[in-house]
Formats: C-alpha cells, structure tokens, sequence
C-alpha cells in the first residue's frame, strides 16, 4: 500500500495500453480476417468459388497460425514485426503478432457467420447479375452483420485476455501488469484490481458488441 | 518378486525448470538409481509451481531458485521451505546491441532486463555496479524501475521476458541476459560487456539451490541426492557443458538459509 | 427469345435420384407471355431456374436472346442476367436491407444514377401499392407485402425476360388484378417476355399467350391458351384445368344428378359462342331444358370463353341433336359419367 | 370455441405506429369452418396469430374452448395449444429434420407412443401425397411439397382447433382440391374448429360456414358465406369477391360493352335459381335478349351459386321487368357503370 | 541432432499428452459451455425468457473468466483443480483450467449460433405447445447444429494453441514442448518440429469440424 499511489497511476496508464493494443489489433484482425473468411466461404467446396486449392492453402494457413502456441508466435514473426514497425519491444510491436494471432481466428469465426446466411438470397442477387464482389459487398457482409459484429465481440475479448502475453516483448498493458506484480509478486491486490479493470473493461465491450449485434439482428428478422 | 532382495526402490519426485537444472538432474539420475533411488524430474516452465507442489507435499524437493527467492516466497506464502545445498550459478552478463561499447553510451539509451522481480533487481544492481544508475537500497532484492534515484544518462530501461531479450537484442542498445539464455542464444559469457562475477556476493547470494520440506534435510534420499549432485563429477559435467554461463558453487546451508560451509 | 433444347436436370439427393427435369424443349417468343402449370413437384420452378443458369442442367442447351447461356463465361453470364428479372417462389429478399433498399439493389448493380434510381423506387412503390413502407424491413411486412417488393425488385432495370415463380401466389383476387394489369403494362410498353409458373388457372387465362403443362419432369402439352383449354389432350391437362375427371366424380357435384340418369356433359367454348346465350337457344331449339350445374365465363386474353357442366333433360336423342348444334359453333363436348355409354346404348338402339 | 373480444394489436417499428388490428371482436361457433380474408396487409395474419397468442394482444380477451387464454400460465397456455394446430404463411419447417422427422414432431411432443407415431406419419404422408419422401429434408422439395408437409405436422395430433394461414396457396387446383376434401373429412370426424385465412375466394366457397372480411385491422363484415357472397355490405368485400368495382371497370370487360349503351348488371343468385335456366326464361318471357359476360357457377358448401355480368340487349323498361322477375326469385342485382342513371333516366321519363 | 532419440519419444509422449488435454477439454467445455449458450441466448433481452438478471449474471461470469489472462486464471483456481482432480501439476490438473477458460468462449459461439435460428421456426414449435425445454432440444439445438460444430472446432483449435501454457503448471503436450524448447532452448529444429506435428493435428481436427459441419449444413439447406 506504501506504492499504492505509483500503482494507480501504473493501471491508468495500463489501461490506456491495453484500450490502444485491443483496440487497434481488433480492428485490424478484422480488416485482415474479413476477406480471409470470405475467401475461405467462397473457395469451399459446394460454394460460389468453389476451389479445392484456393481453399486448402487458406485453410492451412489459418491453421498454421492458430496452432502456434501465441508465445512462439511472437518470437517467430518478430522479423516482420521490425520490418513493420521498426521494432520488436513496446506496445507497437505487440501489436503485430497480437494481430497476426487473431485475424486468422476471426476469419474462421466471419467463415461460420457467411454460411449462416440464406443461400436463396444469394442466388436471388446471382439471378440479377451481380458478380462475384457485388454479392459479397452487398449480400454476404449486410445479411451476416449480426453475426460479425458478435464475432468481432468475441475476438476483442480474447485480445484482452491475450494482450497479457505481450508484456513478453515489453508491451505492457494491464494483462502483463496483473501476471507480473500479482503472478510473480504475490501482490494479491495489484492482481484483483487490475484484474477489476479488465473485467469492467470486458464487460464494456460486450455491452456495446451485444447492442450492435441486436440492433442489427431485431431489423433483419 | 524376483527383485525381492534388492533394496526397495524410492521414487524421488524433483521439480525443476528445463535448464539447466533439470540437465544437471539427469545427469544424475544413474548415479542415484545405483542406490535404490528413483529421481523422477517433473519439469516446470515456470517459478511459482515448483514451491507449490512442494510445499503441498506433490514433490519431494525442488531445484530452481536462490536463497533470497525462497526466503520472499516462504514470507508471502507461510510455507516453510528450506534449502539443503547449492549446486550452481548463473551470472547476468551486460551484452552489446545496437550500441557496441559502454563508453559511447548514447543519451536516452535503451536497456532491456528481463521483466521477472528478482532478474530485475539482480540486472538493475548489475547495471549499478559499473555506475550506470543509482539506487534507492542497492541490497534489496525486489528494487524496480521506480526504485532508480540517480539516471545521468537517462537511460530507458525495458522490461522484457528473460527468454525474449536475445531475440529482440538488436532493438535496443544493451541487453542484460540470464546466462542460461545467453549461452541457447549463442553468446558467450566472455562477450558480455559486464557480468556478474563468478566468486562475487551475487553468485553467494543467488546461487541455486536444492528446496526441500522443513524436516525432510536428513531423510536418507535427499541426502543421497545432496551427496550426488555435488559431487566432482556434477563440476565436471557443468563446467564442460555450459562454457561458463553456469558456475558450479557448491555450498551447504542450515535450516534458516544461513551458509554453513563449502563442500569440496 | 428463349430456348431450351433436350434439357435434362437429376438431383441426388444421396439415396434416391430425382428427375426433376427429363429431356424437356421449349420455345417461349419475343414479346409472348407464357405459362407452366403442373402439379406440384412437377418440375415448374426447377424449369424457371434453368432459364437463367441458376440450375446448370445435366444435358441439353440454353438460349436467351440468342446466346447460348452455357457457352457463356461467368462475366458474360452475369451481363445477360441483368436482363433477366426474376420472381422467386419464396421471395428471397434482403433481410438485412429495407423494402426501398431492396428495390435500389438492381439499380444499384445496373449503376442507375442515383436521382433516377431514387425515382424508379418510388414509382415502382406506388406500383405495388407500398408507398409509406420505404424503410421497413423484410421482417416487418406481411406475406403479401414481401411479395409485392420482390415484383418490384424483379421490375425495376425494365428487364427483356421476366421470370415469375407464382409471383401472386400471396396476394388477394384485387392485388392480384392490379398486378397482372401491371405486368399486361408493361408488357405492352416494353415488350418484355414473361414467362410464369402458376397454379391459379385464373391468371394464365388472363395475361398468358401460351402455356405449357408439365408432369413429372415431362413437358406433356404446349399451345395456345385457349387451345389447350378448349380441347386439353393430355389426362394431366384435364384434371389441372377442370372440375371434373373421367369419372365425373370430384367434381363436387350433387351426387344424385347422376343417379337420376341424367346426361351431364362438359362444354368449352371460345369466342363469340362463350358469351352469348347459344346454349339456351340450342336446347329451346331440340326442345330440352339444362341446367347449367357449374362453370365460368371469362376470357382468354380478349377472347371470350366459357365452360361449363351442363345437366340436360329430356329425350336423349334431342338432346344429341342440341349438343351437335353446339359441336357446329366450336363446342368441345366432353360427355360425363355414364351420358356416353347411355347414348351410345340409344343409338345402338335406333339402329 | 373461439370468442376474441375487443382485441388490439400496434406494432412499432421504430419510425412509425402500425395498428394490425382495431378493436377486433370475433366469434367462431365449435366444428365451425370459419373462413377471413382482406388485402394484403388487413391483419389476417396477426389476427390468426393472436388465436394461439403467437402475439400477445396489447387489449382486449382471447377465449379458446372456453378457456381465457390471457390468463393462463405458462405451462398451462402450453397445454391448451397442443390442442391447436396451425399451418404457417411460410411453412416454418425445421430445416435440420427430414420430411418425416417434422410430422413426428408434434406427435413428440405429445409423447404418442412410437408405433403409432409412425403409423401416423405414414397415413398422413398419403393424405397428401408424399409417400416414399420421409427422408427428404425441406430444401430438397419443391414449394407446394413444403406446404403439404406443413400441412400434415398441422394435423398429426388430431387438433380441436386448426388455424391455418393460405394453406392452399402454393398448391395447384387439383392438390387444392384434395386439401380440402381432407379438411372437410377431418371437419366431419372430429369436429374440428378451423379458422382459414386465404385469398382464394373459390376455397372460403367450397368450405367455409361463415367469413369474415378484414380491411386495415377492422372486421368489417362478419356472415354466413352465402350471405356475404349473395349481398356484400362493404364496398371492400365487393371489390375483393367482384370481378367489377362500381364503374365496372377493372372487370376486364370489353369497352364497346359500355360504349354502345348496353345496360350491364351483375346478378347474383343462390339456391336452384343458379343453376336453373331462370335468367333465359325471364329474358325470353320479357322479350329481350341477354348475354353472360363474366361468370361462374359453383356452389356455396352444397348450395348452388352463382354470379355474372350480364349485358342486356332490348328496351330499357322490358329488361327491368326481366331483372324484377329474377330479383322475386331471390337474385342479388347491382347495376353497372351508367345503367343504373339510364335506367332512372328512363324512369323519369316515364313519370 | 545428438538428442534426437529422445526428442522423437518426447514428441510422441507429448502428442498423446496433447490429444488427451485437448480431447477432454473440448468436450468438457462443449459440455459445460452449451446450457451457458443456451441460458445466454433465452434469457437474453427480447428472447424466450427474458430475464434481465440471469442474462447479466450469466455475462457477467463468462465475462469476468473470458477477461482474466489465462496464466492468472490457472493460478486463481488452483484450490478448485484441487479440489476436483487432487492435483495441481501434470496433464489432469492442467485440463481444469482449459475448461474453465474454454467453456465460456464456447458458451459465446452457441450464443452466436442460436441467434441465426429462424425464429420463425422456433415460434412453430411453441405454437404446437413446446416447453422450452423441448424447443431447446427439439429446435434449437438441432437446427444451429452446423454452426455448434464450427464453434467445438474453434475451441479446440485454440485450446490446442492454448495447452502450451499449461507448461507452467508441469501439464506437458507439444505446445509445452515447443516452449520450452524452442522458446528457452533456442532449439529451433525442435519447435519446428513440434509445431508441425500441431499444424498437422490442427488440420485434421478442422478437416473433420468442416466435414461434420457441411454434413449437417447440406441437409438443412
Ligand atoms: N435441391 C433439391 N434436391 C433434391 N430434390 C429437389 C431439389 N429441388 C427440387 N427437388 C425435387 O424436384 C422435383 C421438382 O421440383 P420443383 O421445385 O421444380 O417443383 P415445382 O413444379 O416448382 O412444384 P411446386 O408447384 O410445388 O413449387 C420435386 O419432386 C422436388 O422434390
Ligand atoms: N413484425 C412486424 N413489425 C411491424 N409491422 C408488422 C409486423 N408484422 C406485420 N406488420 C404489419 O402489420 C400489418 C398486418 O400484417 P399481417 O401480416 O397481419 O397482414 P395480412 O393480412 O396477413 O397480409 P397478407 O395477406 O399480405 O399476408 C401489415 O401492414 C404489416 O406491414
Ligand atoms: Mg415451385
Ligand atoms: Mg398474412
């Protein structure tokens, strides 16, 4: 409690890290895993692209990707981490493979929402002539909206969860805050309350993904 | 049946981290077998189980840690743990990265240490003994980055995983790196800038050690393990395999973490 | 306009093979408006679909406006469907989009500007009858309504061929009208080529030019509307267009009409025949009376047609001479029940 | 059995208050056939949905089999609408499940024994005509084979009470037809209480007792079918029987008909006059001459009736003694377009 | 290269290792995650039985476990490992907190995957008098079948990736392997190999997801 003061002012800057690092590599793990899972919707077999090599390769570099073990993911890219933002430490370079990690989790995630979409609808845009992009722009990605944003709901939490790993490469945040004085410094309320703040965190950007989601699904039921 | 007439075999349960301290049991384990001991390792990847386990009675004995660890860990956690003998050292050595020499140290530059508190402390002493920084109470061993009073050069220390530091080297200007790292990394003790010195107080201090259960000092397999695992054959076998990133420093301690004596 | 040769289409539906097509051809032309009737099941929609490729069919070929649609790259294909509205059964619309977004959409792949495009919906709103309901969603309309917004959807890019799938299946008699008049509309303007599956009988004898009966796959019986409902050939057309089977039974007559020994007769006819009281004229003629048990008068496009179940009463052989009277103005007869053996067995007599 | 009292329905939909349903009141007698129709968009459905309380009404009292449904308890509510079955607009089979494992369904959740579910399943796949289909799923059928399915599941459990929603819509005459004579079978076994919502006029004929006509949300007109049919009070239901509106026009009529001055009337007739020669015999009587235009016969449950436009050709006073004569028999007579002021006209001219 | 006979064992001992964790763990938080799924989706506002507070609790509990960085969470419910398997290190202990952390990911899936149902048949069922029991068993379930199936893939593809860390508590398993070898050894032959023995197990884990998951989505179609 001697260094509560120092601490405090630690979780707040420890929050904004964590806000920055969640909320970038969301949004890029989206921008990325999009056209991943739609590549990987319309390459499967029986769908509109149908292709046996398109799809495998996706799929087996999705695969690759999700199998690592995060921490070895890390270390693996990190020459494309310098390469992409001239470092490997800092919240920066967390970024990277934080991203790199969970895009491929979100196409997967963007994949299931596409095949829940009404076929008929689909072939109904196919029947007025809209090319290949046509019905992914104005078929596929507005019919799937709830689900994607659910999806995108789902990935920011597991980024918050993961962003702890990323004090490994000096990338802060609350995560690494709470695992380095609470884990291995047995400060016992340094971990509650950072673990407090992630939780209202979490709890934030559920609200709002639960919100957009039903906001989206009330209209187009 | 057959076996009846050997001595019963004891399983003799270890905790210990991967290097090299599990090595160094293994190394030892025929030598153990030959007295009815089973030494069966358990490897942890991690710091707080090991004592855990221990402490809950999982493990026999566990080797990982230094005196002062165990000390924090016993006080924080009302366990009561105590050390037998120590087997080795590994000194923290100051490498080059970007920057190649001490001397031209930029203004601002950049120093990663590894994230963990007592690596922490121990490389933040380090960098105090060859006068980069000051601080507040050079001997405690939980000292941080907000513990640094005196920062002429303004040096930005990064705090990163022990294991990572070799791997993101190149990004900062030094690097203070654990030797057992250093060495996988492919360093050599002998390119550290500044290290840890092999006969100093730190590799007193930090020595790792052999933990067992407050009672279990005398029991006739810890004591075999003891005998065994610092024996000359173990200096032998560190000296020879890690090229200096490990020390063996072989010392006995009493039940309050207290050096006894040195075994030769 | 459009053709389809030797068309053949199998689905598997992993332990039974389903013929939903079997080596049907078809000629629909320029401007023409054409039905298909069936049973359901029939084949009807699987049809429709290989028109525009939606179904590429196992065998046979596909021309629309004389392109041979399966010889077509995909780009290709896609620049002809716009050409090619189509209604379909269970409407498939966007539900993520509002009723005047989804009536923008093929605006929006035909890139209409935007002003005109704007325009369109609107005049296609009031078309339907959906002015006011711009921005509801699929989900919140009736049965009836989402219909209507898939007619305007198909409507919208002035297509050359239209497609509907029982487009007014979900609509009542008034709506229905206002659609059909539409469609005659802009039919008439545009000259666009219709071609409608239906199960309401009603509606190829207004709007439809030619029909084509399918049955389990086959395409049975094709021609003129008012031919094919004046002298039906096959059994499949009969039972689809009339209240009556061989039998006479289903025809929820008044089952004692028959016991009474009463010739009963089934009469079609076209044009000026239909309208005006011929029938009363030629029993009052032969000196009989009839009843007429059930029927209808409409017409086949502008052509007046009637048919109808007549009960007659009196002598058998006056009766015979009203009903060649009637053969003489165009008549198809069909006689009912036991009526034919029952003259047969009078004139067996007389000889 | 089924009493709705002052019910009221809104819907909102964010930018605008949809009222569905008015203060709807509503009576259907036990073992009644009981049929309502509208335009699109009047409120069937919702009024249909708010008999098993699918949606809640915002005021008003739901009684089914003399039990107020408002009041009831979960559990219970469940309970009393086993006893209903309900045939959807859209079907809403479950997609996962084959033919068969969608008519077990119910028959599940009554927990009937398994040998006689499945003897169920197979009677009811005859019924209507889906035998050697069980183990299709619904995305492999055809629009009127989904239908038929729904239909069977809406019938497995032997309901007191079946509402069903255009049940016949995707079907073809013949399909139609055999529907209905099931409904009537199941309607003379059991007793059954069916509320129908369609817009196949000739359906609410052949087998509903009494109708009800919906416009905007309001029951404005509520009768035996006969009656309705005979003499419709609202001018809606006029235009949804009619094939005329009251400037007979829409009726798809030759214009001539209306240009040369013929007077046009539409008669509607019940009972032995529809099928009797009556309207020639009065012509003939009067010395005039008249010709059907428009018009069918068909029969209301088992009476006989009829409805045409009829154009009259003679003098003016001669016809309105021949319509005179057929309205003492019963006819309901409307004049068309100017007819009606001629004839007063002439009247006055008279006078 | 010296040690590589005992690598080739390690590598085999810990693909059993991981086979197992994996195996149990997916199945476990499929089980448990479900009736989450399932209380998250019924009570959710606007649904079937809306209940303001269960929904609430119910999120906030998934929340809260979803949030904490897993490294605390094996740490924090040591005493429940405990408690449940009498150990807190090796493969059993280390499948504890797998479930824990998996189960309310999974629970989120279902979520997703029961909101694309078509309400419009769920109504059906109610009108027929289901109770939501059996609209839950009878509709619900079956009818998001595909989408269930995609999600168990989604999960124990990253519980795979997640098991490394199970490390920490002497759990074992490849990903371990690749840690503690390739991360803190530096062996870098060693985790290419270990990595690509989970390459090849995530890819025939997904290849039989999508297999199962197309299976049920092609009937329903
Ligand atoms: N995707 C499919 N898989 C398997 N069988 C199918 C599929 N689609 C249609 N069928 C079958 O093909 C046949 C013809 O179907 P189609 O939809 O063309 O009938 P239809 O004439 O339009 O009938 P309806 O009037 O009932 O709509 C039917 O027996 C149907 O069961
Ligand atoms: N969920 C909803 N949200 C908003 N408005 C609705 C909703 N459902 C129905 N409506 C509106 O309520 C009115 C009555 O709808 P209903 O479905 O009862 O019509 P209907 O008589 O069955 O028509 P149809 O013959 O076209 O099926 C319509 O104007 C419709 O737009
Ligand atoms: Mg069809
Ligand atoms: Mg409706």
């Amino acid at each position: 409690m001697m260094f509560a003061g120092v601490i405090w002012s630690e979780i707040g800057q420890a929050t904004l890290e964590t806000l920055y690092m969640v909320g970038v590599s969301t949004l890029l793990a989206v921008i990325l895993g999009l056209p991943l899972g739609v590549v990987l919707y319309l390459c499967a077999p029986g769908s509109l692209l149908e292709n046996r090599w398109v799809y495998q390769a996706a799929s087996v570099v999705v695969n690759i990707v999700r199998s690592v073990p995060f921490i070895i993911l890390l270390i693996a890219i990190i020459p494309l981490t310098e390469w992409l933002v001239g470092t490997s430490i800092g919240v920066n370079a967390a970024i990277v493979p934080l991203v790199v990690g969970a895009a491929p989790f979100y196409a997967r995630i963007a994949e299931t929402s596409f095949r829940e979409v009404d076929p008929g609808v689909i072939e109904a845009a196919q029947a007025m002539g809209a090319s290949v992009w046509q019905v992914i722009f104005r078929v596929l990605l507005p019919e799937s909206r709830p689900g994607l944003i659910a999806g995108a709901t789902i990935t920011a939490v597991t980024l918050i969860s993961y962003s702890a790993m990323s004090g490994v490469i000096g990338g802060g945040g609350l995560g690494d805050l709470a695992v380095r004085y609470g884990y291995e410094r047995f400060e016992t309320n340094v971990m509650l309350i950072t673990t407090a703040v992630m939780v209202v965190l979490v709890q934030v950007l559920q609200w709002l993904g639960d919100r957009a989601a039903l906001y989206f699904a009330r209209r187009s039921r | 049946a057959k076996h009846a007439k050997h001595k019963q075999t004891v399983v003799l349960k270890v905790g210990a981290v991967p290097t090299p301290h599990a090595e160094i049991l293994n190394f030892i384990k025929p030598e153990l077998a030959k007295e009815g001991i089973n030494l069966q390792v358990v490897v942890f990847n991690d710091y707080i189980q090991p004592n855990r386990a221990l402490a809950s009675g999982q493990l026999d004995a566990n080797y990982f840690q230094h005196v002062p660890y165990l000390e924090d860990y016993n006080k924080k956690n009302g366990t009561h743990l105590v050390p037998t003998v120590s087997v080795h050292f590994e000194p923290l050595g100051l490498y080059p990265g970007k920057s190649k020499s001490l001397k031209d140290i930029p203004d601002g530059a950049t120093i990663a240490v590894p994230n963990d508190t007592t690596n922490e402390a121990r490389a933040l002493l380090l960098l105090q003994s060859i006068g980069l920084i000051r601080l507040k109470q050079p001997a405690n061993l939980q000292e941080t980055v907000h513990d640094i009073v005196s920062n002429p050069h303004h040096i930005k220390i990064e705090e990163i995983d022990a294991a990572a530091i070799p791997r993101v080297k190149r990004d900062v200007n030094f690097a203070v790196i654990n030797g057992n790292y250093a060495i996988q990394a492919g360093y050599h003790i002998q390119d550290a800038l500044a290290a840890e010195k092999a006969n100093s107080l730190a590799a007193r201090t930090f020595a790792n050690v052999i933990v067992v259960r407050q009672g279990d000092q005398n029991k006739p397999a810890i004591v075999a393990l003891d005998k065994a695992i610092t024996s000359p054959a173990v200096r032998k076998f560190i000296e020879s395999h890690y090229h200096g990133s490990v020390v063996p420093i072989f010392l006995r301690y009493d039940p309050n973490g207290k050096i006894v004596g040195e075994i030769h | 306009m459009i053709s389809l040769q030797n068309v053949t289409l199998t689905y598997r539906t992993g332990h039974r093979l389903i013929p939903a097509l079997r080596d049907v051809s078809l000629e629909v032309h320029a401007g023409e408006v054409f039905g298909i009737i069936g049973y359901s099941g029939a084949g009807k929609s699987t049809l429709l679909r290989c028109i525009n490729l939606l179904e590429r069919p196992q065998s046979g070929q596909v021309w629309v406006d004389g392109v041979d649609l399966l010889s077509l790259r995909k780009r290709e294909l896609q620049k002809q469907r716009k050409k090619i509205g189509m209604i379909f059964q269970h409407f498939h619309l966007l539900n993520s989009a509002t009723v005047r977004d989804n009536i923008l959409f093929p605006l929006r792949l035909a890139k209409t500007p935007v002003a005109e495009a704007e325009r369109r919906v609107a005049e296609l709103l009031e078309l339907v009858g959906l002015t006011g309901y711009e921005r509801h969603y699929p989900s919140q309309l009736s049965g009836g309504q989402k219909q209507r917004v898939a007619i305007a959807r198909a409507l919208a890019n002035f297509p050359k061929v239209l497609l509907c799938d029982e487009a007014t299946s979900a609509l009542d008699p008034e709506t229905t009208q206002s659609i059909l008049d539409l469609l005659r509309e802009i039919h008439r303007q545009f000259g666009v080529t219709v071609v409608m599956v239906t199960h309401e009988i009603s509606v190829v004898q207004r709007v439809c030019h030619r029909v084509a009966v399918m049955d389990q796959g086959r395409m049975v019986e094709v021609g003129r509307v008012v031919d094919v409902f004046l002298r039906p050939q096959a059994e499949v057309t009969r039972r689809l267009l009339g209240w009556t089977n061989a039998e006479g039974v289903g025809a929820d007559l008044p089952e004692q009409v028959f016991r009474e020994g009463t010739l009963v007769c089934e009469l079609a006819m076209a044009g000026e025949a239909a309208q005006s009281p011929l029938l009363f004229q030629a029993a009052r003629e032969a000196g009989v009376t009839c009843s007429i048990l059930r029927g209808t008068v409409d017409a086949i496009q502008d052509t007046p047609f009637a048919r109808m179940v007549v009960a007659w009463y009196g002598d058998a052989k006056q009766v015979q001479a009203a009903v060649r009277r009637l053969e003489a103005h165009g008549a198809a007869v069909r006689w009912l029940n036991k009526a034919e053996r029952m003259l047969a067995a009078d004139e067996a007599g007389m000889k």
